[in-house]
């Protein structure tokens, strides 16, 4: 089975990568982009489990390592399949 | 005979480049600001280390639509004398004059040390002073050093001649152990068909001072120089 | 506001009383937090600024001795050299690599505030054991890694440092960081606001919610709890730190710019009162005009936030277009916020409106001083009581030397120095895996030669001798490279001051460095105070942490270790 | 509008990064987990405008900044409102 995990910067805490990229497509003309946050997007295959049980492995997987709580939040999804 | 070293915003070798022609070679040579357009009175241009733009993104990712970009381009075209080192570079792959990509080396570290490379191609104007199989000791220092392309385009760098650099052993062998990032080949440096723009990720300019302990990258200048005075290759 | 109001800003029920007493009156809720940060130890030193006299701080070269963001030194040719040592100890601990990368960004803000280009990087680094401590590794590469990405990015070599391990850390790593940069004389900026009506302008990064209560996070035991106060970890930019280091260098180039500091511990609070503490002038901003990336801040956020990447300057009236325009030209934001008074105070607008005024002094200059008691601990005379004839013998040397040169603490640091930068600027003359590092100063056939140094068990077992003897080490390194000691500056690591054997410690070090650097005639012109490096299970050794600076007066004369030829003969100096 | 775009290494590119999580995880006991692939998650907040146009906009900002497709693959996302 496959999940994905999203790693985003907390509000607040500022993300010095996404604002070089706003300056950069707005100097490419692209005026209509407000703002930009940049995150990690994080890709597993996993042995088949039951459901309930890889959501607990993986927000404990989160919670260790994929993420820096401190300032990141994260979310994931799971892709039966 | 000029030189012109681009400065974007997070150039950092772009002192080290001017130093080593201006007082070590004592070549004419300017800064050019990255929104110049009009570089025509340069014979060179070198695309200097160091994090444009933060190198946010990918490295060389934003530098590359500096306005002075376009005009290198056709610098280029016209068949006069690119040389991206590192961060310049990775500013060429991005903007087309170079196939491939440079990628996170692949132990994940940034990686600060001498290297031995060897000469692959002493028929382009950079390298016409070496001997083909030469070993030369450059320091490297880069976190996405790692070259990348294809099997198709790799088989097109060997045909046309484009691989510049390699590293290698002491002894100049090519080998994985001596392969510092995982590039494809252990690729150091490339150049484009015409041999006029060339890429290298390691510092020749760190490496051109006794005093800091090797002066093995001056070849690559002094090559240029001489290749710029005869107007032509011997 | 409850009625224990200091309590919610680290204060004690008597500092409280003393700004009643200063102010005449109940602070607002604005006011208090400006004198909650300020006093906290990590910006008013209260704890530890009355044993400072001991040091010796001038002498004919100190251009500039503590007090200022960096001191300076002169090394002749009409230039000097400025120096300072900080710790990020508390924030590397929470976040490794951004921990270890602003406290990078923040030293070397504080050295070009001086109008010093900054020429080189050095840190020094503790942490637990890290053979079976997957943690302990995790901390290790990260602040590696950080000071690494942060100082590479900016373009500034990291010539030197520091590691050791010891379980004393586990709880408390170490992570200090020292710039060194040149000036020349006359180029000399200092931080302060004189000049009524010159006008206060803030430069760079944004203002948001971020870092703010760092300084009182360095203040306090780390703790389970306090491992999650998460708004004093940053994200650093050292793209936008490498436009402000140019930018304001091409700045102080003119005659525009009275006085610069940078936004660091307790931000706009603290530049601004301590600007105009040293100016003996006033100053009024308005927060409305401080520049955000957050909606909705209000005033004391404003005032209190430790975003990175920012600076604060006093520029002449009239000249603010063309400051503006050397700004511009490196894409930063600029905004004039307030003007120079001469009445004394800071006074904080809102929209115009009055939100907070009090004595600029009384926030920079009157935090309360105390003077700690001290005893020495019970461990000392324990420990001293080893006795080395009831130590074994060792039969096979040869697998001892085999152990030490392989044990974390001995062996080679190269995984750690491969990953900065140490050559780019091309004056790195001795890369470091030497003594110390020496770097070529421009325009001269001089060089630098630069080391931090500290044995931390000595310290533990005598810290008055184990001090001297740091000094004394990093004088050694300094002079192999054929180096003339001539500054120190110095990072006091220490366990809670309030406990009177951890007080000790620090008073002994304190002593310990100030006799060698006597003997030595090597003044200390600036240092960094780190105290609270302790968790509930145990406090860190005494970790005084020597940075040292010498110079070499002919390029030719540089020294360097490895043996040189077959046939030359060697020779074993000193006792 | 708000717009996600995520972007990937191609198949076939070798991902050190993402093996190097594998093995955290592993050394931590995640034993499930088989592969790891790491990419970035690029959000961007813009001004309202006609879905099919911003389509259009955000295809051209990958292509021209937000991925290099020698080596990566894009996918985006809009999400109104
Ligand atoms: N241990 C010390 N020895 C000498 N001077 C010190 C010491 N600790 C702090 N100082 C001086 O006190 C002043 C304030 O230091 P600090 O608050 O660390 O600077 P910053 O404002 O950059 O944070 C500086 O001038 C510093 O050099």
């Amino acid at each position: 089975m496959k999940a994905v995990v999203y790693v985003t910067l907390k509000k607040g805490i500022s993300d010095p990568q996404g604002n070089a990229v706003k300056e950069a497509l707005d100097s490419l003309g692209y005026r209509e982009v407000n703002k930009v946050r940049i995150g990690k997007i994080i890709e597993l295959e996993l042995e088949d489990m039951d459901k309930e049980e890889a959501e607990i492995k993986i927000k404990e997987m989160c919670e260790k390592l994929l993420a820096n709580t401190v300032m990141e939040k994260y979310s994931f999804e799971i892709l039966e399949g | 005979m000029k030189f012109g070293v681009v400065v974007f915003p997070g150039s950092n070798c772009d002192i080290d480049c001017y130093k080593v022609l201006s007082n070590v070679l004592k070549k004419d040579v300017d800064y050019v600001w990255h929104d110049t357009e009009n570089i025509e009175k340069y014979d060179v241009i070198i695309l200097p280390g160091g994090f444009s733009y933060g190198d946010y993104l990918r490295c060389g990712a934003i530098a590359r639509f500096s306005k002075i970009m376009d005009s290198v381009v056709k610098h280029a075209n016209k068949g006069k004398l690119v040389i991206g080192i590192c961060n310049g570079f990775q500013i060429l792959t991005e903007v087309g004059l170079l196939p491939g990509a440079l990628i996170r080396n692949n132990n994940l570290k940034f990686i600060c040390k001498t290297v031995p490379i060897r000469v692959e191609n002493n028929t382009t104007p950079f390298t016409l002073n070496c001997e083909k199989g030469q070993v030369i000791n450059i320091p490297i220092a880069h976190g996405e050093g790692n070259y990348f392309i294809d099997e198709e385009g790799l088989a097109q760098l060997e045909k046309n001649n484009q691989i510049v650099f390699r590293y290698c052993s002491e002894e100049g062998l090519i080998d994985e152990k001596s392969n510092p990032n995982g590039s494809v080949k252990n690729i150091a440096g490339i150049c484009n068909k015409a041999g006029n723009v060339l890429g290298m990720m390691p510092h020749p300019e760190r490496a051109s001072e006794l005093l800091l302990g090797n002066e093995d990258g001056l070849i690559l200048f002094k090559s240029i120089i001489d290749y710029l005075e005869r107007g032509h290759f011997e | 506001m409850n009625n224990k109001p200091w309590e919610s800003v680290g204060l004690t029920r008597e500092e409280y009383d003393k700004i009643l007493e200063i102010l005449g009156r109940e602070p607002n809720n604005l006011e208090l937090n400006m004198y909650g940060v300020m006093w906290s130890e990590h910006c008013s030193y209260k704890n530890s600024r009355a044993l400072f006299k001991h040091f010796p701080t001038s002498n004919e070269r100190v251009l500039q001795g503590p007090g200022e963001n960096a001191g300076i030194i002169d090394i002749g040719d009409n230039k000097a050299i400025a120096m300072k040592i900080e710790s990020h100890n508390h924030p590397s601990a929470v976040e490794p690599y951004q921990g270890a990368a602003t406290g990078v960004g923040g030293i070397i803000r504080d050295i070009f505030a001086m109008g010093a280009r900054p020429i080189a990087l050095l840190n020094s680094l503790r942490f637990g054991e890290i053979e079976d401590d997957a943690h302990m590794r995790y901390l290790f590469s990260g602040v590696v890694s950080g000071i690494g990405g942060y100082g590479n990015c900016i373009g500034i070599p990291t010539v030197g440092g520091e590691v050791y391990f010891n379980k004393c850390y586990k709880g408390n790593p170490l992570v200090n960081a020292m710039c060194i940069g040149v000036i020349e004389h006359d180029k000399i900026h200092r931080g302060t606001a004189a000049g009524v009506g010159n006008l206060v302008m803030y430069v760079g990064a944004s203002t948001g919610r971020d870092g703010i209560g760092g300084a009182s996070f360095a203040s306090v035991e780390l703790t389970e709890e306090t491992a999650v106060k998460k708004s004093a970890v940053q994200v650093g930019d050292p793209f936008m730190e490498k436009l402000l280091l140019e930018a304001c260098l091409e700045l102080l180039d003119t005659d525009y710019v009275v006085g610069i500091q940078d936004l660091g511990a307790a931000g706009l609070t603290s530049a601004c009162s301590e600007m105009a503490s040293r100016g003996n002038s006033g100053m009024v901003i308005d927060v409305s005009l401080v520049p955000r990336r957050e909606e909705g801040m209000l005033p004391v956020e404003v005032m209190i936030s430790e975003s990175q990447e920012r600076m604060l300057l006093v520029i002449k009236k009239g000249a603010e277009e063309k400051v503006k325009k050397i700004f511009d030209k490196w894409g930063l934001h600029s905004a004039v916020i307030g003007k120079v008074t001469d009445d004394g105070m800071l006074t904080i607008m809102e929209n115009g409106k009055i939100v907070g005024r009090v004595p600029a002094k009384s926030l920079a200059d009157e935090a309360p001083k105390y003077y700690r008691e001290y005893e020495k601990p019970e461990y000392i005379d324990k420990k001293r009581a080893l006795s080395i004839d009831k130590l074994k013998e060792v039969n096979d040397l040869n697998e001892v030397l085999f152990k030490m040169i392989s044990s974390t603490n001995l062996c080679s640091r190269e995984w750690v120095y491969n990953q900065y930068d140490y050559q780019v600027r091309t004056n790195t003359v001795i890369t470091p895996g030497s003594d110390a590092a020496v770097i070529r100063i421009d325009e001269t056939n001089k060089a630098i030669a630069a080391t931090t140094d500290c044995n931390s068990r000595y310290c533990y077992l005598n810290p008055r001798r184990g001090a001297r003897i740091a000094v004394a080490e990093a004088a050694r390194n300094i002079v192999v490279t054929g180096g003339k000691p001539l500054a120190i500056t110095d990072g006091l690591n220490f366990g809670n001051p309030e406990k009177p054997d951890r007080f000790w410690q620090f008073r002994e070090s304190i002593l310990g460095i100030s006799e060698a650097c006597r003997k030595f005639n090597i003044p200390v012109v600036s240092g960094n105070v780190s105290f609270y490096n302790e968790t509930p299970e145990n406090a860190i050794y005494p970790t005084p942490i020597i940075g040292m600076i010498g110079l070499i007066d002919d390029l030719d004369k540089v020294m360097t270790m490895e043996f040189k030829e077959e046939g030359d003969i060697i020779v074993l100096l000193g006792s």
